[in-house]
């Protein structure tokens, strides 16, 4: 047991971070999410410079663009390109999880298209998949997709799209048959963004922030050429997509145990035993949750999948998320209130992080949805009843 | 046994109820959230002291209603339901309040038939940074005379008329009675997590002040002001929290997933339950307050304590879970979830976190097991 | 709002208190739990006073031998009777659920021939519903009821019978239809406790202990007119005594916030601010409990009905003390593992509570049940899918 | 990046769990809980020493396998699973580490070949009370050959042949091992919440014992004896906290009630999900604590004392609910649930309950912070 890299594995960092360090400023501080035009330019910059230098997907075959290098290579890279002020944001979703669908249900026309100009960050992907009334219930979604010729006609409404304002392409799971049980009459498109009939409107957030999109579609046409996977095979493709989003679900975005202690020294309070067993409660939970992920790293480096299990760090982090930045807001007593980057202790990151908190437990599946993926999946036990697996999508109750 | 209140009085808040779910309705307490230039709901006040609420526990010979804490506590449950969006607590809580705990006869029959009136609007300025208040080393200062210091965050500070600040005097604490409206105060608005009360920094600069109360010796009117305000408040807090979980029950039930309302999902159904039991234990131990505030009894300090505690945990599972029910839509700035979220700290912290009130609790406890 | 009794209250008080003062020991301190044939004795005796004296059933009509009283009386006399030392455990099953099923189902022959014997003290009754595969689903039970002439024929197992090994009678829910609904095929019935075919055995619990017991039933016959309501309608008769149980569930048994603030005293704990932190939770929730009752009881004096909100005092004690008694056992560090009366801080308390806790957290209805219940009756949430609604209950899966 | 047990670890614990499935069933367990004479399983006792565990971590020179600390985890993780009546803590965690760490070389050669042919039982006697023992201040002395005072409960301490005594001497706290079997050693069954595992008081009346380590000087030996043990237990507790977890998990897929196993109810998956994550938390730590045992990191006192903590927590989570999951059945004697609730609670205070963990973990965070 230890925490040194293989030599195989030290001789990958030395190149990573050679490569960084030739190409990329260090990071001097966890900064804000930027955002803009100008760091949208940034940012497909260095996913080029990525690309050219054989990093931008390491786990990829070299037939699609990719290095054909391991899992825990690409974690490696991860844990490297972090420490570097890397604009990495605008391309996860599409590398992630939208080029892989491409790869895995496209024609080769597709991949010959997409997904080159995907890997060298000329063309920006997001995912539409959630809807007003299909958020747990992905595949409740009522955008349709209506044959019309050689083309399909979309109408309907996406919600919760992160990067729909910059993207260019997306992946686009719709209706097309109403009168078959819910999962069977979806099929994917790819759709092109920038079409006149997609609207994408900023989200205002309960946090007060604008970060995501609703997408509207209103007679858009997308050619027969452009479906992905079979008609009425949507939701066969769609897993795949919500399987490597799994994987590309980021860290917690917050305070953790250290902040909390750093800021409860300052305020006196490491002589409060109430205080001092919180905090080690939070400790534990904190280095349950980072262990865990060297645990999975572990395996990757063995050769494993890492499976359902890692839904375990977002229940983790955000219920703790929204636990911390509570204890940091009261510990300040009435002056706790105050959400001002200029006033409040340590640039008001409890305030803002307690306004981001319940939306963290929510994205990416709630935490009732991630318990039942760990108690079906991992333990085995029965899935819920489904009380409209075999009713028509048009038939069912839907409130 | 009779542990419930009134019929006259359930009426009075069955008619405050429906007035309030006219006159405030969450589109009106937007408008002072959207509106940075909206310190208050000016209408809604008005109205507010028309209906006489300002005036409930004020005696008939101060211009007030005279009916008694009982009265207030209903009320307070429907102003914190409401998430009304005016200087209620300030002004009546604690203005008011403090006038009939320690002021002289002068300064009860200046200001409490103006309050009655709606026409002074009160402040409670103690904190003076991050961490509780220490009323036996503030920063504050008051010489008989004159004011000087910085409170910060005072709530309803950029619009009360008159405010109650805590301020060091003869090695002592001090309440000071201060017209806002003098030069020599400097307010300042500051920006919180509840848009929907407002916040200012107040500066004193030689600012003409009257006690309430004795010179350095304001410490026991003090703990009692907050003692009956941490009742009325755990009343506001509990009507909150029930209509928090009035709103995710509905909720559940409307929407589906996977063929069914999300409400017959049982991990939906018992955090609803959850919350309900926390409201019940919020509401029981918020009734022994009342009780224990009408009556003047000596087990006030434990009754408030425990009702804080209770009413501010209650407000914050219920008031974050009904953001959960919600799912995404509950994250949105158009659902009113996050109405609630913002209001349940506000309260929570208002008078002391409930940390304070926690060791409040226990200290009483000891005492009394002490006597 | 005040804590005193109206003037009629508080001269049936002082009527009560006159009554026991004059017929019962006061109470000395609280003792184990009595058992044994002489405290069966003294317990019927003082049945046989309270009927007497128009104290036993005080809400029953005067009809069948109540006094008409309200339900605040019956109250007031409770509170009363708890200071003395008054053996009332052996007849609280049987006049709080049992007899008022016979009033309500009855034929007026065993309303004279059963209620009277049960009022004064001569019969002691128990209940007979739970099996060992039906237990929250108390309608999915298997002892059967065949019919044979005027008798019906009864083969099976009831188990978590309180009072079994000293009762005289029991009501006896039955299948005696397994070709319909689950809820359908039920009958409930008059046994004879005394019948050859009747066999009583205790349970040994995880506590240790052996205060319930397993009754086996081998072709019991029981007459016809033993019937208590109409064939296949046993569970409409079960409701009602399952409703009266809701009523008659009693405190928590064991240390709460007061016993372990006194010892937390004791061993120099009340300067550490954690332990200060979690009594006062413990005082909040205790409270909460006390005080929902006298709100309970508020309305009961008005004279409104109960309700399902009844449930949440179960959930509130059963959990707290579980909670309590294993951070008294814990704060006696290794020493806290000794349960023994004459070593242990307390004389044991804490131990002995400790395992009792999650039989208190399962009897008369499980924390997920009291839930559901508050959840639909309350909150007037959906129930949960039945999928054994409407299918024939040998046609059911049972695991 | 290699966080996890070697393939010939992991084999060793897999021959570990097939072994102890066999000899080491509940029924077996429940000889001892049953039988009031049985103060351990001799004939598991007697196997596992023929299987060499007992001499896993103990060097080739003095008779063991000369195996590492991660074997000994390994291993610690089945007995836990296993809920094994058998003295291995005591005197492999306690004994055979204390001379390992401080014992003199005729130490070690006298005894630690006995412990590894298991012909030597070791006991840990600390408390003299209620309430973790304060090591500054004990009422048991030695005054360099002679020990007298009471210690109760020691584990094992009705079959330990020897013990390790925590005495008051010179004001400081030595550690002293004393042969059991003399004069002047009174040992009294006491009777405890877990009887698989026996537990005595042990009266020392001018009883013959000596120092490992220096006179008045042990603190430091014990707290690293004691973080050593604490990260063994946290496999021990992880291992039971897993198997509690499984079977629930078991029960909930075979009972039936509404004609739905109950774990497709959202309330018991939910809670069995819960359990599981508890568990990976807690399995996390430990093997945090393995690493730093395995390599005398400086990070020991921290992972040790998170490791400790977590597995408390863990194991008291699963066995409370596996009982509930269990509903009544789970409240009989006959059922296994309750073996692993009375289990965890001894493990939970075997060496110093979690709040005294918890407190140690923040200190050791504290000396990190100042270094």
């Amino acid at each position: 047991m230890d925490f040194n890299d293989t030599p195989e594995e030290a001789a990958f960092r030395a190149e990573a971070r050679a490569f960084l360090k030739a190409n990329l400023p260090e990071k001097k501080q966890a900064g804000g999410r930027e955002r803009g035009e100008e760091f949208l330019k940034r940012a497909k910059a260095w996913q080029k410079t990525k690309a050219q230098g054989g990093f931008a997907q390491i786990t990829w075959p070299k037939a699609v663009g990719g290095r054909g290098g391991t899992p825990m290579q690409q974690v490696i890279w991860n844990q490297e390109e972090s420490s570097f002020a890397a604009p990495t944001g605008p391309f996860q979703i599409g590398l992630g999880m939208c080029i892989p669908t491409v790869i895995a249900f496209g024609s080769d026309e597709h991949k010959k298209r997409y997904v080159p100009k995907a890997l060298i960050g000329e063309e920006i992907w997001c995912q539409l998949f959630s809807e007003p009334a299909a958020g747990s219930d992905v595949a409740g979604l009522k955008t349709r997709a209506v044959r019309d010729g050689d083309d399909w006609v979309i109408n309907g409404q996406k919600v919760w799209t992160t990067g729909a304002q910059f993207s260019d392409y997306g992946i686009l799971l719709t209706r097309t048959d109403p009168s078959v049980p819910k999962h069977k009459g979806l099929t994917m498109f790819i759709v092109n963004m920038k079409d006149p009939g997609v609207e994408v409107r900023p989200i205002h957030q309960a946090s007060g922030g604008r970060e995501f999109n609703e997408v509207y579609f209103t007679d858009v046409r997308i050619p027969d050429s452009d479906r992905l996977g079979e008609v009425g095979a949507g939701w066969k493709v769609a897993l795949v997509t919500l399987m490597n989003e799994r994987l590309a679900v980021g860290g917690s975005p917050g305070p953790d145990y250290d902040e909390i202690m750093k800021f409860g020294t300052e305020m006196g309070l490491m002589s409060d035993q109430a205080f001092r067993e919180k905090l080690a409660d939070w400790y534990i939970q904190a280095q349950g949750y980072k262990l865990t992920k060297f645990r999975t790293q572990t395996a990757l480096s063995r050769g494993d999948t890492p499976g359902p299990e890692n839904s375990i760090g977002k229940i983790l982090t955000a219920n703790q998320l929204q636990d911390i930045c509570n204890s940091g807001i009261e510990l300040q007593d009435h002056y706790g209130l105050i959400n001002d980057e200029e006033l409040a202790p340590m640039k008001a990151i409890f305030q803002s992080s307690f306004m981001w908190a319940p939306g963290l437990r929510i994205a990416g599946g709630t935490d009732e949805i991630l318990k039942n993926i760990i108690a079906e999946r991992v333990l085995g036990l029965p899935q819920d009843v489904r009380v409209d697996k075999d009713i028509a999508f048009d038939q069912m109750k839907s409130g | 046994m009779n542990f419930d209140f009134s019929e006259d009085q359930k009426f009075l808040g069955d008619q405050a109820r429906k007035y309030l779910s006219e006159q405030c309705t969450t589109a009106e307490v937007r408008k002072v959230l959207n509106d940075d230039g909206m310190a208050c709901h000016e209408s809604l006040w008005n109205g507010i002291a028309e209906m006489g609420w300002l005036g409930t526990a004020i005696p008939e010979e101060y211009g007030g209603l005279g009916l008694g804490m009982l009265e207030l506590c209903v009320l307070a449950e429907e102003i914190g339901r409401a998430l009304a969006p005016v200087p209620f607590s300030s002004t009546v809580y604690m203005l008011a309040e403090a006038l009939k705990l320690g002021g002289s006869e002068a300064q009860k029959q200046a200001l409490l038939p103006e309050i009655a009136a709606g026409k002074v609007i009160g402040a409670y300025a103690s904190s003076e940074g991050p961490g509780a208040p220490d009323l036996s080393a503030l920063k504050t200062t008051f010489d008989g005379s004159k004011l000087n210091g910085t409170k910060i965050p005072v709530l309803d500070g950029d619009i009360a008329t008159h405010a109650l600040v805590t301020a060091a005097e003869n090695g002592g604490v001090s309440l000071v009675l201060v017209d806002l409206n003098q030069a020599g105060v400097k307010r300042t608005v500051v920006k919180t997590l509840d848009p929907t009360r407002s916040h200012a920094e107040l500066e004193f600069t030689d600012v003409a002040g009257e006690r309430i109360g004795e010179a350095g010796r304001a410490g026991p009117l003090i703990d009692k002001l907050m003692d009956r305000a941490a009742v009325l408040i755990a009343f506001e807090q509990t009507g909150g929290a029930d209509r928090a979980v009035e709103m995710a029950t509905d909720y559940a039930k409307s929407r589906y997933a996977f063929g069914r309302p999300i409400g017959g999902y049982q991990a939906i159904k018992h955090k609803l339950a959850d919350g309900w039991v926390k409201n019940q234990v919020a509401r029981s131990n918020a009734y022994y307050g009342a009780w224990a505030l009408s009556t003047d009894a000596g087990e006030l300090p434990e009754a408030a304590a425990a009702a804080r505690v209770a009413a501010s945990e209650a407000f914050w599972f219920a008031s974050k879970e009904n953001i959960q029910t919600h799912g995404g839509m509950g994250f949105t700035w158009e659902v009113d979830c996050h109405l609630f979220y913002r209001r349940a700290k506000l309260l929570a912290v208002q008078v002391g976190s409930p940390k304070i009130w926690k060791e409040k609790l226990i200290s009483a406890l000891e005492n009394k097991a002490a006597a």
